[in-house]
């Protein structure tokens, strides 16, 4: 795997792709977990974006700060299903709009 | 020289390819003829009742969500312990602290009854 | 031929083999399992087809490729059809880090015995173990059936609650070993095998090892998805033809695997029991010290199918989370006091 | 062209493409279907970019953790396609895909402006030395503050799934 080919700039290209994606998904989706899984992508493609920074400077920072958006990410998806249950329980539903109170 | 990757394509490949080829070659010698009474769901015998798109135990998704947790704290083991004779004492009072906090999350949905079934 | 073209070939070569190997090695333990159990349970087995019943795999083989395939109603066709391809990809996949042997000459060329190895050897493991689970939650949820969605669940549950144990049993072994190499873990062990071994060194982690490694391939005492006398069949009750073989035939390669990394991990791999019995006549025959080791493990999962009664559900996941997470948990630390303290 | 890069452009395109089934798709079971998919070519990506440890932890976290809690969560609450049409009216539709036109475009600006020059030669994190870094002094509060964001994410959904138990 030696760094012979230039894909850092493919790679954040990708990673914006990516991004874009997510952020249009957000917008467009009503269901909350689809919501939920654009905004993994985005993480994602944030990852990404570090993974190749991470290449492109030859340092390692950039790996294990994808480390920790991992970690991030589990805890956020171990919360934020919790959260879209408790709240299905209450609405019987999972569309976005429905979720318009701060409290109910 | 190959980078050392490429054999786990091929290996996939070949694997993907042989499961592939079976499906089809058995489908293809099998002939299926499917009758109303066949293609049934089956439930012993008996006519099925309702789907079996039903919601299940919330049991499963909390033992999902603490395994996750977890898994993460499994992934952070991992390097440690590759690098663990490097940091020695130091590494081990790192970690020590690491799984004490989680150990306490880990007593909190014992105690709860989170892990019961 | 250029050499990147040698490598391809040969690479490719060793995949085959490989995949033969293995498929080899399912065929022959269907026989061997049914021959075994029936001995241990004072019938015969199967004896019909061929000398001792030898031919029972092939008549097996032939008859699954000539049944015909049932498409439950209401099923998720794609996902139905693709979950058993799903399932043997990742199974394969899994056999790829694992040392076999020594380095062979052949051919003018070192040939290692082992598809690839990888820098993060243990921990890809350790992820294709986690990606093993789809190919069952896929299963059971495209059937449109009870018993399948209750067996993929119950599959999918107990697989990552063992799961955990499975990857943090290893832990130990890669501290005293510092390296995720399979075949540096392997080298670790070099020596007499008392104590050398990882068996003896890291005997807490083999335990977990043992128990998570039969929860993590569903067999017997853990067999809990295809508990027959509750759920039919759990995942594969719809499946029929080449599709439930193929679900099949995932299963057993994972025993399979489970063997071999057990064998690497805790028993030394290719390495002889005793330094002199590495070579004989001169010729190294690690590859016979493997096999013999992993068919001890495979063995072992039969002699204990034919033994050990179900566990009761409930029972097998307060087990996995209340006693094996703690148990390897604790392992790992102790090893790491233990390497810390000692210097 | 080299492998690395063909292979690179290959799992590239097939991650660009599963986003959008993930984003397009109606029925969130396929999204999830779809986004493990995306989430394993990106491994792949990783490690052709020379990070094997990442890529293989990204399947172990992501693709064999997360995703497996997001497909029980569409099981369990038994999870049908979107009935209505996706954002409304037309209009909304285009305002969204606007909007994210912008944010990318702003992402991408300031990516166009940082990303100059082809990567460090050579360059292969290897994992002992990603290892080495993640355990060494300059990431040790990071990393014991890690393991107390999952002790509050553990209470958390502990707490929040408990009133069902």
């Amino acid at each position: 795997m030696s760094g012979s080919a230039d894909l850092v700039t493919p790679a954040l290209l990708l990673s914006l792709g990516l991004f874009a994606i997510g952020v249009v998904g957000v917008f467009l989706r009503r269901n909350v977990i689809t919501v939920f899984m654009c905004v993994e992508l985005m993480l994602n493609a944030v990852n990404l974006a570090f993974v190749a920074f991470s290449r492109w400077r030859g340092t390692l920072d950039g790996q294990v700060l994808v480390f920790f958006v991992l970690t991030v990410a589990a805890a956020e998806a171990a919360v934020g299903l919790a959260i879209i249950i408790a709240a299905q329980r209450n609405k019987d539903t999972l569309d976005l709009d429905a979720f318009n109170l701060l409290k109910w | 020289m190959l980078p050392n990757y490429v054999p786990i394509l091929i290996l996939g490949a070949v694997a993907l390819g042989f499961s592939v080829f079976t499906l089809v070659l058995s489908h293809l010698l099998g002939r299926p003829r499917p009758t109303a009474a066949k293609s049934e769901v089956y439930e012993c015998g008996m006519p099925p009742i309702g789907t079996a798109r039903e919601r299940f135990p919330i049991k499963f998704y909390l033992v999902c969500m603490i395994f996750i947790l977890f898994d993460v704290d499994a992934a952070f083991f991992y390097p440690w312990a590759l690098v663990f004779r490097e940091l020695g004492v130091f590494g081990f009072v790192e970690m020590l602290v690491f799984v004490g906090l989680l150990g306490s999350g880990f007593v909190y949905a014992w105690k709860v009854g989170a892990l019961d079934w | 031929m250029t050499p990147v073209q040698q490598e391809l070939l040969i690479a490719t070569g060793k995949v085959l083999v490989f995949v033969g190997v293995f498929l080899g090695l399912f065929s022959g333990m269907t026989y061997v399992e049914r021959r075994l159990l029936a001995f241990m349970q004072f019938r015969l087995g199967p004896n019909r087809v061929g000398p001792f019943g030898l031919l029972q795999p092939v008549a097996d083989g032939i008859k699954l490729f000539f049944k015909e395939e049932v498409m439950p109603e209401g099923a998720n066709k794609w996902a139905f059809m693709a979950a058993p391809a799903l399932a043997i990809v990742t199974a394969f996949l899994a056999i790829a880090v694992v040392p076999y042997g020594p380095t062979v000459h052949l051919f003018n060329r070192d040939i290692p015995l082992q598809i690839a190895d990888l820098d993060v050897g243990v921990l890809f493991l350790f992820a294709i173990s986690s990606l093993g689970v789809y190919g069952i939650v896929m299963a059971g949820w495209a059937a449109n059936n009870k018993y399948t969605l209750l067996g993929g669940l119950r599959s999918s549950a107990q697989m990552f609650s063992y799961e955990l144990s499975l990857g943090m049993s290893w832990v130990g072994a890669i501290i005293l070993a510092g390296s995720f190499r399979i075949s540096d873990i392997v080298a670790s062990q070099a020596g007499w095998f008392i104590p050398n071994w990882n068996f003896f060194r890291q005997a807490p982690g083999f335990l977990v090892y043992l128990v998570a490694a039969t929860a993590e391939v569903n067999r017997t005492p853990f067999d809990l998805p295809e508990a027959e006398t509750e759920l039919v069949a759990g995942f594969h009750t719809e499946y029929s033809s080449m599709r439930f073989a193929l679900l099949q035939m995932a299963e057993y390669v994972n025993m399979m695997t489970v063997a071999a990394v057990g064998t690497s991990l805790f028993f030394g791999g290719w390495l002889a029991p005793v330094p002199g019995l590495q070579h004989v006549f001169g010729r190294d025959i690690g590859l016979l010290w493997f096999l013999l080791k992993m068919g001890a493990g495979l063995f072992f999962f039969i002699w204990l199918r034919g033994t050990v009664p179900r566990f009761r559900y409930d029972q097998l996941m307060n087990f996995g989370w209340k006693v094996l997470l703690p148990l390897a948990t604790l392992n790992i630390l102790g090893t790491a006091a233990w390497i810390a303290f000692s210097k | 062209m080299t492998l690395d890069a063909i292979l690179f452009y290959v799992f590239a395109a097939a991650a660009l493409g599963s986003a959008l089934v993930v984003v397009g798709q109606r029925h969130p079971t396929y999204s999830a279907f779809a986004l493990i998919v995306t989430l394993c070519s990106l491994s792949a990506v990783f490690g052709l970019l020379g990070s094997p440890f990442i890529a293989v932890l990204q399947v172990v976290v992501y693709a064999g953790a997360i995703m497996v809690l997001f497909l029980f969560v569409l099981m369990l609450l038994r999870v049908t396609r979107e009935e209505r049409p996706a954002g409304g009216g037309w209009a909304l539709k285009a305002t969204a895909i606007g909007l994210g036109a912008v944010l990318a475009a702003q992402v991408g600006s300031v990516l166009a402006t940082v990303a100059r020059g082809p990567g460090a030669p050579g360059f292969n994190a290897s994992t002992v030395s990603v290892a080495r870094l993640l355990f060494s002094p300059a990431y040790l509060y990071v990393f014991e503050a890690t393991s107390i964001l999952i002790l509050a994410a553990l209470v958390g959904a502990v707490a929040l799934a408990k009133r069902d138990l």
